[in-house]
């Protein structure tokens, strides 16, 4: 027991809300339910502040780095010899603030869900399905130990199955869901066996062993090459696949957009803030094992990142749903910060990249919120998700109209909001690293600033569409959220992280480089030029584009068609070509088999049958023909 | 008296009876003659009883009795079989034993 | 009296109960009555092997009871438990129970349904306890033979070819294993003296190893057989999709984990060489089993195909666990037989409700039934969670442990395998949301289901109690696992003895 | 000897006895009290039963040609209780008019045929063995073309006996042989004297052939099925129960003890025999329908693992054969109980008659079932225990693959026994047999058979009574 | 070559060619008449070897007994000059390649082994020996054979009789009641 020991009650309450609501699911009246999970989750964001601050202020004697601290731990399961799974709760630079991002978002979503699915059926379920994410994400970010990880990591992704499917009755949505969980699923065989093999080699799922950069672990994982790579970088490259399956990194991202189907508020926290960060998480959490032992690893972390920052961002600007832009514009996002971790080094400055990245990450978690939120306040209004049904909403819905602008500012990377901060550092990171990565964030920053813009000139300027009725601003308990996230946009830029979350616990300097700055900010706003010279006023220009374009705007339109080539593997390899012929060997050639035999049995059975004749010569000729070949073969032959 | 002629002689023609027998019991319509093959079988064996006895163990009188006890079970086996014989013949109007397969599979 | 000899008797006293009654409520009653009485006595056995434990005895068996049955060939009615019979006591215990429950309006013939159900577990319980072989064969082929009564009278389908095939395959399996046995006893002391079919007195000596070689694949194959061993599985599909639910449940929850028990306490414990020399084969079998079960049970449209497919899977891996010969696998092994039987019953309870309600099986034919059944629909999304492995259910804890176990091994074959048994929660995954999708999720598809009602009390109850046996495991692992664990010592004493050769 | 050691052949002697007077009795009874006949003779055959029990020493008569002990005495005590549930089982048949006239003379029948089995077994030299044989089989001829006016009845006593001349024709042949080259019909100054060579072989060949006749193991039993289903009921049963129960006794004991010098030779031929016989039993078994010829290939089968047991080392295959065949009485009894009970009231044989069965007449379906499960070796009842001792009995002598063909042939048994309970329990029939009452011999024969099908496995003592009394073999 | 030889030498032909015929002719009553030669043939044989006890018995029961029964049978069920049905070539053939391979086998298997001609003295088989014997109940004597032999006739006749009875079919008599 020591003084953290209190955190544990951070992931506990939301479980035992989620329990208790869900058990007296169809008991609780009105709001009741809400009540009881928003209630709940506040405690727990006070509870993460808290931490904060006693982490990083209170209890941090000035000049020392950070260390981690392992509040609480029992034996939950031996698993071997060596290898034992404990749950319990670390406490770390990267979990503390990890605490802060779940916490405030989930609270907000808890708050603004009130109003946002007032009058659901199935408010408590949501509730409690929301609390269930909230236990599971919490739990995977205090773990001790890559199992502990490990075993929320499937709760996680198993709340994220039902929130998507909260709809269940809308078959879109159920496939929605199930597709996001059998993709997040296959990635996470990849994380299953890059444990076995981690594991294995290291006899220790313990992070602190793990990563200690001097410790026995990271020594012993010198390991026998397969393939020309470490068995290290192997397994490091298989916990990747694990942490790309839930951060929708290409070529696993393919159920990201579809996961949309779930309700606003649920994209907003898991599929921006929370869940879809967790593969930044796992590689930030395991960086040290990373940039020890498997550089070539982090390669690949790098370069996954940079094509799915690139190829998101290309689609986005494509889409109309305007859930699936930002879906496609997180994709993009985490993409940065995954890029970030793997251009990232250990230690010092040259951790810049993992700093960097966190520091996106949080700073992600506030905008993207804001964006998902706006947009859910959106389409509370005008009950669509496309972008051709709205226009002209800035009057209508005016907090909302102000907040997403600031959100999309922050997000195009315009100083001062705090976007512009986090990806100045990243790009600044990059450009260390590798120039051609460079190049492509570059390039994508101005792609995000279009497409953002785009999509924030359809919603809220050009002409009024013929809604049912005249769109209104949403209730008070979803504008709050909409401004206190806001307010986290703008002034999280500012917080000293490069003091706070580092590689190695250390803080180290870091200052604005201008130089990459200052382009990226024109970068930035010439992607919102352009954006407002092709859709501020409804214009033939975009066609235009389009057209000129066609063939690579249908492409980007059908997103490169990924999906319809995991269609074509699902629908026609495994189910086709795999299952089908499987249940048929099963049932002719397996079955056919045993039946075969018992019909051969039955064949011969009856085909013997002239032996017994009832003509007794013919009995009586069989029986001396038996003794004479008993004879012959027991006198003659033997 | 008999010293002259060779055990054997007497087994082979015993032993080509027992065939015959067999023969006659395999290809023998009536079931009458069936019967009668079988007392070709049964002689056949009583003279391989009696020929062992004198040429072999004369100090006992083992293959003797052994015959005398197989006539008389070769007579009650008679007994009865004609007994069903006529049986027989009364339903079936035939004692042919090609007609006996009403039984079979 | 022996305490185990009770998990005996209290069957048989309540099918002599049965025989009493006259109509259905009177024997349902008697059934229930019983069957919670066992419950209870397996919570009570397990308590008192707990304590005992922990007061430090250090007996391989604890409770053991010998008494001398047939003395001419050393027959013994021997019982004794370990930690692994207790937990597949407890097992067994829960899944009667819930099976009871689930045969509550079991209109036809009732009084012989019932007798014949616990006919059925009588034999199980009398197997676990078993530590003579002849006994353990005995309760072994009683736990069999009241299945083709079942299925043939009270299932539905094609009930009469798939009891008869059901039948004979499993006793084709017992032909094997007859021989297996047979070959054990006159090995058993090779150095000489009384033959013995005591499973702990031939554990003491070495059985040779030609014969080992010779025995082993009849032992594995026969109890493999009734595990659903890849391809001698077909039985299984067949014979669930036609039993009656109660029947399907204990058949699939508890007398397919005959199977792993037996290959696990008879073939590899008894002849540990050969299973080393072999295991190979049987490795790459069970692989097989795993992942084509799993696949099989993609294509199919019958819940209860698909759940019996599932199952060749599931078993499949506690015979791929059982070949991997390690303390972890071991252990994963004995917790997957546990963690399948629950949730398989389970699958097949709620299968069974549905069935009655919807009057179909075919997942084609249904869909949106999460909104008129709300409580089934959610137990079997519960259900179906476990079955693919998720924390906080007891099949994550056995696949882990499993997967774990057979990672061990440090040549790239095992590894292999591993990875390829490994791949089948993906499969799992897919197969598990493509039934819940069709079948609770979406639209209504029929009208007629508008009016259905949702589960009663019995059903909740027969449902509830696994649901909870399952998620218990799944949180709180650590007594079960390491209940097991301490009762694996004499084994991995008997395989740290014997020579390793490279594979 | 002495006018006491008379005694040692009670058994003999009392069943002489008992058919004297049953003949004397039935000339003194007038036509319409013939019906009498059938309670005195159960009772004096009780009566000669129980007296079989009181125990009594070991002896060897005239000179060697009778001889007793413990097991010989258990043998022809088995076959004693077989014939009295038998008789038990026939009276409802010998009640019908047909054969109001010939009751005593079906006792006297049946028990002369006993006779000749207890001399059989406990016959010391070939001439008893041989002369035993023949009164076992002739008198059984008569018994199986009793029914006069049924032509079916009379082929099958015809087959029967002409078969048997032929096959026992063909024995002594091979005793004539044995004679010849050995110089002595006694046993014990045979065995001595047996060794492998070709006449010996032939002559041992010849003898076993018209064993294998008796007991109906394939290629010799292709009469069983046809005799089977011609004979009246109860005289199949005899047949198949107690008839190849002796048979099997003496063969065992022949082969254990004069021919044992040839073991390994006999034991080749006893494997291809064994599964020859379980085989082709088996595979006819599965088509039939008639249910007297379906028990007919059954027994066939049954024979087959009779084989296993001369197999194994001599005391535990002994044992084994002898304890099986003790099952295999009451199984197989259990089984032409009911249906010799179903066919006294209702004249039907066919499986397709007993559909449904359960539903109108549980006892007797629940009786048949047990029986079914007993001889397809199917634990809790006694038939699980026979076959496994068997099997086992093999498996001492080594023979693995053996016991695997034989119980894989057990499975296929399972499948036509399972047959019959799938009619009598899971199929539907819109005319079942009505229900009816059984008297109360049918009664107390059937309950006889469930006890026994029950009791023997479980009560080990059986076992280990028979185990002690082969110590001697 | 003594008179024995030749007298061998004639028994053992005519037992030959009329248990050929027996089994060949095609008139069921001449096969029985050849039968009885093959039978007094044999017992010319017991004869030459001095068992007259034994020939006697072979001439009367034989000869006498089952011959009669079988000719007074034939005589009830089929008309004097009856043909006998004959037999499918096939089946002849197969029946003959069958037998003949068993005689060559047997014959061949007796040539194979050597007899050893007695040294013991011999018992004469006289009616005072026989009669010694069948009456002893020791070692080598035949009393029980013989009491169980007369059980076996015993029961053989009670067969026969029961067989024999007339009797009618109870369907018959159900319908003449009726009537």
């Amino acid at each position: 027991m020591n003084s953290y020991a209190y955190t544990l009650l951070i992931p506990l309450i939301p479980f035992f809300v989620f329990v208790s609501v869900g058990m007296a699911e169809d008991k609780l009246k009105g709001k009741l339910g809400g009540l009881i999970g928003t209630a709940g989750l506040g405690i727990a964001t006070f509870l993460s502040y808290f931490t904060a601050f006693k982490y990083f202020i209170s209890d941090h004697v000035a000049g020392t780095g950070y260390t981690s601290v392992k509040a609480f731990e029992i034996t939950w399961l031996h698993l071997t010899d060596k290898l034992t799974i404990n749950l319990g709760v670390l406490i770390d630079p990267i979990s503390v603030m990890m605490l802060v991002v779940i916490t405030t978002v989930s609270f907000m979503v808890h708050i603004y869900s009130l109003g946002y699915m007032e009058g659901e059926r199935g408010f408590a379920r949501f509730y409690a399905f929301l609390s269930l994410f909230s236990f599971s994400m919490l739990g995977l970010v205090l773990a001790t130990n890559l199992f502990q990880m490990y075993i929320f990591w499937e709760l996680v992704g198993v709340s994220s199955f039902l929130l998507i499917g909260y709809y269940y009755e809308k078959p879109s949505a159920f496939s929605a869901a199930k597709k996001a969980f059998i993709v997040t699923r296959f990635a996470d065989l990849g994380f299953l066996i890059g444990i076995l093999i981690l594991s294995f080699n290291t006899g220790t799922f313990d992070f602190k062993e793990l990563t200690n950069p001097h410790g026995i672990a990271i020594a012993s994982m010198g390991g026998a090459a397969f393939m020309g790579l470490s068995v290290i970088t192997w397994a490091l490259i298989f916990i990747f696949i694990g942490g790309a399956g839930k951060s929708a990194m290409f070529p696993l991202h393919i159920w990201l957009p579809d996961a949309m189907e779930g309700p606003t508020p649920v994209s907003a926290l898991i599929h921006a803030a929370t869940m879809v960060v967790a593969g930044v998480y796992l590689v930030a959490r395991l960086f040290p094992v990373y940039s020890q032992t498997g550089p070539a690893a982090l390669q690949v972390v790098a370069w996954v990142g940079a094509f799915t920052s690139l190829f998101a961002a290309v689609i986005a600007t494509t889409q109309t749903d305007i859930k699936r832009v930002l879906a496609f514009s997180t994709m993009s996002q985490i993409g940065y910060m995954m890029l970030s971790l793997g251009v990232s080094k250990y230690g010092g400055e040259d951790g810049l990249g993992f700093m960097a990245s966190n520091f996106h990450l949080f700073t992600h978690a506030m905008f993207k919120a804001l964006l998902f939120l706006g947009a859910g306040a959106v389409i509370h209004a005008v009950h669509s998700n496309d972008m051709n049904d709205m226009g002209g909403l800035r009057k209508y819905l005016p907090i909302t109209h102000i907040t997403f602008l600031i959100a999309c500012l922050t997000i195009a990377g315009i100083p001062p909001f705090s976007g512009f901060f986090s990806k100045d550092e990243i790009l600044s990171a990059a450009f260390e690293s590798n120039k051609i990565l460079f190049g492509i964030e570059y390039f994508v920053a101005g792609l995000t600033a279009f497409y953002m813009f785009r999509l924030y000139y359809n919603i809220f300027w050009g002409h009024d569409r013929h809604y049912h009725h005249t769109p209104h601003e949403a209730p008070l308990v979803m504008t709050v959220p909409l401004m206190i996230l806001a307010f986290g946009s703008i002034f999280s830029g500012f917080l000293p992280f490069h003091n706070l979350v580092t590689s190695d616990g250390l803080a180290f300097e870091s200052h604005i480089d201008w130089m990459i700055a200052i382009p990226s900010i024109l970068v930035g706003v010439l992607g919102i030029a352009v954006a407002t010279i092709m859709y501020k006023k409804e214009n033939a220009l975009p066609d235009k584009v389009a057209a000129s374009f066609s063939f690579f705007y249908r492409w980007a339109f059908k997103k490169f068609y990924v999906d319809e080539f995991y269609m074509f593997v699902t629908k026609k390899i495994i189910f086709n070509y795999i299952s089908r012929p499987v249940a048929w060997f099963d049932r002719h050639i397996v079955d056919g088999t045993m039946n075969g035999i018992a019909n051969l049995i039955v064949f011969v059975s009856f085909n013997i049958k002239g032996l017994q004749s009832g003509r007794v010569q013919q009995y009586a000729f069989v029986f001396v023909g038996g003794v004479v070949a008993m004879v012959l073969i027991f006198v003659y032959v033997l | 008296m008999i010293d002259n002629i060779p055990l054997n002689a007497f087994l082979v023609i015993s032993t080509l009876m027992f065939f015959i027998g067999i023969y006659g019991f395999l290809t023998r319509r009536n079931l009458i003659t069936m019967l009668m093959s079988i007392e070709l079988i049964l002689n056949s064996v009583n003279i391989n009883f009696v020929v062992f006895n004198k040429f072999l163990y004369p100090n006992q009188l083992h293959g003797h009795f052994f015959s005398l006890i197989v006539i008389a079970v070769a007579a009650s086996e008679a007994a009865v079989a004609i007994a069903i014989i006529i049986n027989i013949y009364r339903n079936f109007k035939s004692i042919d034993v090609e007609n006996l397969d009403q039984m079979k599979f | 009296m022996n305490i185990l000899t009770l998990f005996v008797v209290i069957p048989v006293l309540t099918v002599a109960g049965i025989l009493f009654t006259k109509d259905l409520k009177q024997s349902r009653l008697v059934s229930a009555i019983g069957m919670t009485a066992q419950l209870i006595l397996s919570a009570i056995l397990v308590y008192l092997y707990v304590t005992e434990r922990q007061a430090g005895n250090m007996a391989p068996m604890l409770f053991t009871f010998d008494a001398l049955w047939f003395p001419a060939l050393n027959i013994h009615y021997a019982v004794g438990v370990d930690g692994i019979s207790v937990a597949m006591i407890a097992l067994t215990g829960v899944v009667v129970f819930a099976g009871i429950f689930a045969s509550w309006k079991m209109e036809f013939l009732s009084r012989e349904f019932f007798i014949s159900l616990i006919l059925l577990a009588t034999g199980v319980f009398g197997f676990f306890i078993s530590l003579d072989l002849f006994t353990m064969f005995l309760f072994y082929e009683i736990a069999v033979i009241p299945m083709y009564l079942l299925i043939g009278i009270w299932g539905s389908g094609p009930k009469e070819y798939s009891a008869m095939k059901l039948t004979l395959m499993l006793m084709g399996g017992s032909a094997l294993l007859m021989v297996g046995i047979l070959g054990i006893y006159f090995y058993s002391v090779p150095t000489g003296g009384q033959l013995t079919f005591n499973v702990l007195e031939i554990a003491k000596h070495k059985i040779p190893i030609e014969m080992q070689r010779f025995l082993f694949p009849f032992t594995f194959v026969g109890f493999g057989i009734l595990g659903a061993l890849f391809p001698f599985h077909t039985w299984s599909p067949d014979g669930h999709a036609s039993a009656p639910t109660a029947v399907s449940m204990l058949h699939a929850g508890v007398l397919m984990k005959l199977g792993g028990y037996g290959a696990f306490r008879v073939a590899i414990f008894l002849m540990p060489e050969a299973a080393h020399e072999q295991a190979w084969i049987f490795i790459i079998l069970t692989s097989i089993s795993v992942v084509y079960g799993a696949f099989g049970a993609i294509f199919q449209k019958d819940l209860k195909y698909i759940n019996a497919y599932s199952s060749v899977s599931h078993c499949g891996l506690v015979l791929f666990a059982v070949l991997m010969m390690n303390q972890t696998a071991f252990t994963g092994a004995v917790i997957q037989m546990i963690s399948h039987g629950l949730m398989t019953a389970l699958f097949f309870a709620l299968i069974g409700m549905i069935y009655g309600r919807t009057h179909t099986r075919m997942i084609n034919e249904m869909g949106g039934l999460m909104k008129v059944i709300p409580f089934l629909g959610v137990v079997y999304v519960i259900a179906g969670l476990a079955s693919l492995g998720l924390p906080g259910f007891s099949g994550f804890v056995a696949e882990m442990t499993v997967f774990f176990g057979a990672y061990e091994h440090v040549d790239l074959f095992h590894r292999v395998a591993t990875i390829v048994a490994v791949s089948s929660i993906v499969i799992t995954a897919v197969y598990i949301l493509r039934v819940v999708g069709t079948l609770l999720m979406g639209p209504i598809t029929d009208k007629h289901f508008l009016h259905l009602e949702d589960a009663n009390w019995y059903e909740r109850l027969s449902t509830i109690t696994l649901v909870i046996g399952i998620t218990f495991i799944g949180m709180a692992p650590l007594w079960l696992s390491d209940m097991i664990h301490f009762s694996l010592a004499p084994i991995i004493a008997k395989l740290a003895t014997i020579q390793l050769p490279g594979m | 000897m002495s006018l006491s050691d008379l005694l040692t052949m009670r058994n003999e002697l009392l069943l002489t006895f008992l058919a004297m007077i049953l003949l004397t009795i039935d000339l003194n009874l007038n036509h319409a009290k013939k019906s009498w006949m059938i309670p005195i003779s159960i009772g004096l055959f009780l009566v000669v039963t129980l007296v079989g029990f009181i125990p009594q020493a070991d002896q060897t008569l005239f000179g060697g040609m009778y001889h007793t002990n413990g097991l010989i005495q258990l043998m022809k005590n088995i076959l004693n209780i077989g014939a009295f549930i038998i008789l038990l089982q026939s009276a409802s048949w010998l009640k019908t008019p047909a054969n109001a006239n010939k009751i005593s003379e079906y006792f006297f029948l049946l028990v002369t045929t006993l006779i000749g089995m207890n001399f059989m077994i406990s016959s010391g030299d070939f001439l008893m063995l041989y002369l035993g044989l023949e009164l076992a089989t002739i008198p059984i001829a008569a018994l199986a073309a009793f029914t006069h006016f049924n032509t079916k009845s009379s082929e099958a006593g015809i087959k029967l006996l002409l078969s048997s001349a032929l096959s026992s024709g063909i024995l002594l042949y091979g005793i004539s042989m044995i004679y010849g080259t050995c110089g002595s019909i006694y046993f014990d100054a045979i065995g001595a004297a047996y060794a492998n060579v070709p006449l010996q072989v032939l002559a041992f060949i010849f003898f076993f052939t018209g064993m294998a006749f008796k007991i109906s193991l394939v290629p010799f039993h292709l009469w069983t099925a046809d005799v089977y289903e011609g004979a009246p009921i109860n005289v199949t049963s005899y047949l198949s129960v107690i008839s190849k129960g002796a048979a099997a006794f003496i063969l065992i004991i022949v082969m254990f003890t004069v021919f044992k010098t040839l073991a390994p030779l006999y034991k080749n031929m006893i494997y291809l025999i064994a599964v020859l016989t379980m085989t082709v039993g088996n595979l006819f078994a599965m088509r039939q329908k008639n249910m007297k010829r379906f028990l007919a290939f059954s027994s066939i089968a049954q024979a087959g693992f009779i084989l296993l047991g001369i197999l194994g080392t001599n005391k535990m295959g002994m044992t084994s054969v002898v304890y099986f065949v003790l099952v295999y009485i009451f199984s197989n009894l259990g089984a032409f109980g009911v249906v010799s009970a179903i066919s006294a009231k209702t004249g039907k044989e066919y499986m397709d008659d007993y559909d449904g069965l359960y539903l109108t007449n549980p006892k007797l379906s629940l009786l048949m079932m047990l029986s079914m499960f007993s001889l397809a070796g199917i634990p809790p009842v006694a038939g699980f225990f026979g076959k496994m001792f068997l099997f086992t009995s093999a498996a001492s002598g080594g023979y693995y693959w053996l016991v695997f063909i034989a119980v894989l042939n057990a499975t296929i048994s399972l499948y036509y026994y399972l047959l019959v309970v799938k009619a009598m329990f899971i199929n539907k029939n819109e005319q079942p047999i009505a229900f009816f009452h059984s008297d109360g011999y049918t009664k107390v024969g059937l309950m006889l058979c469930a006890l026994g099908i029950f009791v023997l496995g479980f009560w080990s003592q059986v076992y280990e009574f028979i185990n002690g009394l082969t110590f001697g073999i | 070559m003594t008179l024995n030889d030749i007298m061998f030498y004639l028994f053992a032909g005519s037992i030959l060619t009329f248990s050929l015929l027996t089994v060949t002719s095609r008139r069921i009553l001449r096969s029985a008449v050849y039968l009885l030669f093959v039978l007094v043939s044999t017992a010319g044989i017991y004869f030459m070897l001095n068992y007259n006890f034994l020939a006697a018995v072979q001439l009367t029961v034989y000869a006498g007994g089952i011959i009669v029964l079988i000719i007074f049978s034939i005589l009830l069920t089929s008309h004097v000059s009856e043909k006998a049905v004959v037999a499918p070539v096939k089946q002849q053939i197969f029946s003959a390649l069958a037998v003949a391979a068993g005689a060559v086998l047997t014959i061949l298997t007796i040539f194979k082994f050597a007899f050893s001609p007695s040294v013991s003295p011999a018992v004469e088989a006289n009616v005072k020996n026989v009669g010694r014997a069948l009456v002893s109940y020791n070692r080598d004597g035949f009393a029980l054979p013989f009491e169980v032999i007369s059980i076996l006739l015993l029961a053989a006749m009670v067969g026969a009789i029961v067989l024999a009875k007339k009797e009618k079919n109870p369907e018959n008599i159900e319908k003449q009641t009726k009537l």
